[in-house]
């Protein structure tokens, strides 16, 4: 068992790179800046070359310069090299019509159903914290799969997310299509502990592998309500040299895998 | 204050476009008189998305001009929302997604105005945004969708929305209200005297802001003839009909970007994140008088970020085109 | 009374011209190619320069070159020096938004209350003549407010149309706006022999004036229903020499004036 | 025959397309495989409009293979519609405007298989195809207009469209039926071998069409590296991931015009006009003798149109740049 303490890279960058694998070559990839970003480039220039992306600023299949990562999916530099420049609501709708594999997101909250909040912490009405917001992130998990990349802590899994910004499978069984919504939904949370599935009855998330190092009771330890494993959940293998060595290329500042 | 602006009846809504001079006449206005065409009470929305081809030269002039009581509506809002909100110019601001930008976290400004109240953050997802203006651009009361359905992202709009058995497949569909601005204020590229826009690189919203607006107020980095504008028709952005005013305000989205001319000015974005990190009311107030109130012109806001910030966020602009 | 021999202008000519003079500056005009275009590129010319024009095809403000007369509203010479090119959908949705003052059409038959037919001749379901159909007529005539230009033939205006392809004020009274259709509606229909408006209450098309030279008799022999007078009908001033030479500078060839 | 295809439920949409290969791969084919794609019975959607950007070579190939009981649709047919009835591939045109052009007068061919029953024209207003292939582009089952209401265009199509009464205003509206066609075919002026297709000048219905389509089949003036698409992204008039199968053909919308490079052979539609005015069944076959068996090759067949008739359209097609 290999020590956090050992390790040669951040969370973030353990994040990244189990996110960067759960794509697949010539999958289309709605993705947002930050992890999903870096995860789907990382993968872009390893094992799927052919990964399309689209950013919600209205950018289709751009290559993203190493070292010249856009401040968000809305700004020039997003375009580089893209197949395509269109209007938001036009990539959006990409989503609605069907072309969209795989939505990238991260979230504050997540629920044991795969709900995400990014809109309030507290009590709606009269908030502790007031969000963000959901930006593309309802529309993306209103319509495709989703793949989520997140911090494991205690605060960010909970029994109930406060208020359902991007929706999972709700309160889970088919709630999701009787609620309009009967496609997409909550496919894959990578989290620096684990990679958590979802269960195909009740729409409960459950451990599907652990990362090298990481003991069962401490993602237990580290999650807000009781969680499942999969039955043939595995360990992942470890960080390669290779994607540690591309990844800082993508973000030598560090911005985002710190 | 109440939820998002009703639908307009048709007739209403005709009625405001028939009574308007929609004749190509000159409408080159000084960034002071465009901003003075906006009322107390307006519902403002705002071209381009987060940083880029933000109309900030004329929020400069509305918030020197201490407006009141404006809703504005966004696609996504960056610091704009923030100087919307502090300067008291806008009671609400409508949009999918409110934040500086991801990379300096959380905005102090929008959590300290919608917390204690002073202010209201009205969220809807950045699709049903889009849509709302589409259905607005196109004469509609409404326009269906299949997304923000068992969210309490819905949940927080049903009064406005509506749910719906489509009669011809028997599925679940909400209907979202149009949105239909009093005025539509969006930074361009290039435009002649007449308003014909033309727009580089991401054209976000713009084209269904301008249709579901009542009028358009446009800004430009330069006025071009309307020669040049008719060599290439295909470029033009939206109909010169629906512009009541222009002005020529060179880093007229300064510190945003404007595609292929200059990137955000990144490090004044960073100075507004920090002066408003520690004592928020206090911090916005120092920034506005220092950025807003005592410049005597936009060249002296501009010359107050800095001819060194002005020259990276130029130099980054242009090499969009750069192999 | 001048002799229609003696005339030095065709029929089509003097349609073209009376149509021009319909048209007031500053206005958004939606026309097909023909006599209709050929009347708002005179009036352009002429006493309103800043007339707007929109083609179906997708064209926003162009200036026809004169003898280069576009074949139809969806060819490359319709785009001459125009402000704006955008899709067919879009240009059509400006009739539905209001951004249209008149929209200038022709047809092959004209009833009582202003109802074109450019579909059928006969019964529809067992035609003695298949015609083109609507193109963007129907959407023209329900969002818009319409101008005519056609021949007065008694074949043509007729007591009821085969088929409502162009809605006029459908059978009168309020029933447009009943149907759905609270906007627009027929304005004036130009002929070679008068100008019609429609009567503010019943909605039945009345004469507003006669070209020089035509007897009000010869209107009625011509008009396939019984037709009212307006109480200050009035006479056309004759095509003026200028209005005729640019006319035929803009069709030399006489495609559509002959 | 059945009125207008029903709309597809959402499930079989996103089936649809989940079960295609939309990866960024190569798409060039030749002229006759590209024809080979389309399969007897299926609802094809024709590009362009009337006499622009027609793919009249991919119809000339579907005319040749002899394709049986096709539905074709199209904003506004022109000769295309006659050629595709006469040769008896569709059994059904769904479009808005039927004729060669106003300057020929009423299609000869139209009205002989239409009012034989032969053939139908089944009529829309221009701007309910327009929504109907919008509809179907957005993921949408229906889009509702203020349109075709009152009148016998709407009567007759009244089984496949929806009274309604907006919830919002209580405005009488109309429900168009989502237009999905099985294949869009399109002609282009440049694609790269991705199927990234760029258009120049008037763009009418192509970006809804694609989106709608189940799949897009181009036809391409030229084939440009990707490279070469990447560099002026704002270009692309609808995404790659749609098309299946690009071929490139030289002069593909001969007889009609394609912007910039050629306008229409106006002396050819002369004589298709003239050959199918005294006897139309007789003369049209002997046009499609003359013009779509007998020739070997797309080639041989522009050599039957006359190098002088290309050259004058050649050179009117190039005339729209110059001032």
């Amino acid at each position: 068992m290999t020590s956090l303490l050992q390790r040669n890279y951040t969370s973030s960058e353990l994040l990244a790179v189990m996110a960067s694998r759960t794509l697949a070559d010539g999958q289309t990839v709605f993705a947002g800046v930050g992890i999903p970003l870096l995860a789907a480039t990382l993968a872009q220039r390893l094992h799927a070359p052919g990964i399309t992306l689209l950013f919600e600023g209205g950018v289709l299949g751009p290559f993203i310069v190493p070292g010249e990562l856009p401040p968000s999916t809305n700004e020039q530099r997003c375009t580089r090299r893209a197949n395509m420049i269109l209007p938001i609501t036009d990539v959006l709708l990409l989503l609605q019509r069907g072309y969209v594999d795989i939505g990238f997101l991260g979230g504050a909250q997540i629920d044991r159903y795969g709900n995400i909040n990014t809109s309030f912490i507290g009590d709606p009405a009269k908030p502790k914290t007031r969000l963000p917001g959901t930006g593309g992130g309802n529309d993306i998990a209103s319509l495709a799969k989703i793949v989520v990349a997140m911090k494991h802590e205690k605060r960010r899994f909970v029994e109930k997310v406060d208020f359902i910004t991007s929706p999972g499978f709700l309160s889970g069984g088919d709630s999701r299509a009787r609620a309009g919504l009967p496609t997409g939904g909550m496919h894959k949370i990578v989290t620096d502990l684990a990679i958590l599935g979802v269960d195909p009855a009740s729409k409960k998330l459950r451990v599907e592998a652990l990362h090298p190092g990481v003991a069962a009771d401490q993602v237990r330890a580290n999650t807000g309500f009781s969680i499942d494993f999969a039955p043939n959940a595995t360990v992942t293998d470890l960080p390669t040299g290779r994607e540690l060595e591309v990844l800082r290329q993508l973000d030598p500042a560090q911005l985002y895998t710190a | 204050m109440p939820q998002t602006p009703p639908v307009k009846p048709y007739a209403q809504l005709r009625a405001e476009t028939a009574g308007r001079d929609r004749s190509l006449h000159d409408k080159v206005v000084t960034l002071d008189a465009a901003a003075a065409l906006i009322r107390d009470g307006e519902h403002v929305a705002i071209g381009g998305c987060m940083m880029s081809r933000t109309p900030s030269a004329l929020i400069w002039a509305l918030v020197r001009a201490r407006r009141r009581n404006l809703t504005f509506s966004r696609s996504i809002v960056s610091s704009d929302g923030d100087i919307v909100f502090a300067s008291g110019i806008a009671k609400k601001v409508i949009t999918s997604w409110f934040s500086q930008g991801i990379v300096w976290g959380i905005s102090r400004v929008m959590r300290a105005w919608t917390e204690s109240g002073r202010a209201e953050f009205e969220e809807w997802s950045h699709m049903s945004m889009g849509l709302r203006y589409r259905a607005g651009a196109m004469g509609l009361p409404f326009m269906p969708t299949r997304s923000m359905m068992g969210s309490d992202v819905g949940r927080l709009r049903a009064g406005t929305t509506k749910d719906f058995v489509c009669p011809f497949t028997g599925e679940k569909l909400l209907l979202l209200p149009a949105l239909n601005p009093d005025v539509a204020i969006i930074h361009v590229q290039r435009c002649d005297q007449f308003g014909n826009p033309q727009i580089d690189g991401l054209p976000f919203m713009d084209h269904d802001l301008a249709l579901a607006a009542k009028r358009v107020i446009l800004t430009t980095e330069r006025i071009v003839s309307n020669d040049q504008i008719r060599r290439q028709p295909d470029q033009t952005a939206f109909p010169f009909f629906t512009v009541e005013a222009v002005a020529e305000v060179p880093y007229g989205s300064a510190p945003h970007e404007c595609y292929g001319l200059y990137e955000p000015f990144f490090k004044h974005m960073d100075l507004f994140a920090e002066m408003t990190r520690a004592d928020v009311e206090k911090g916005v107030e120092d920034y506005l008088k220092r950025f807003y109130f005592e410049p005597k012109s936009w060249t002296e806001y501009l010359d107050r970020l800095g001819l060194n910030d002005l020259l990276v966020a130029t130099r980054a602009g242009r090499s969009i085109y750069d192999d």
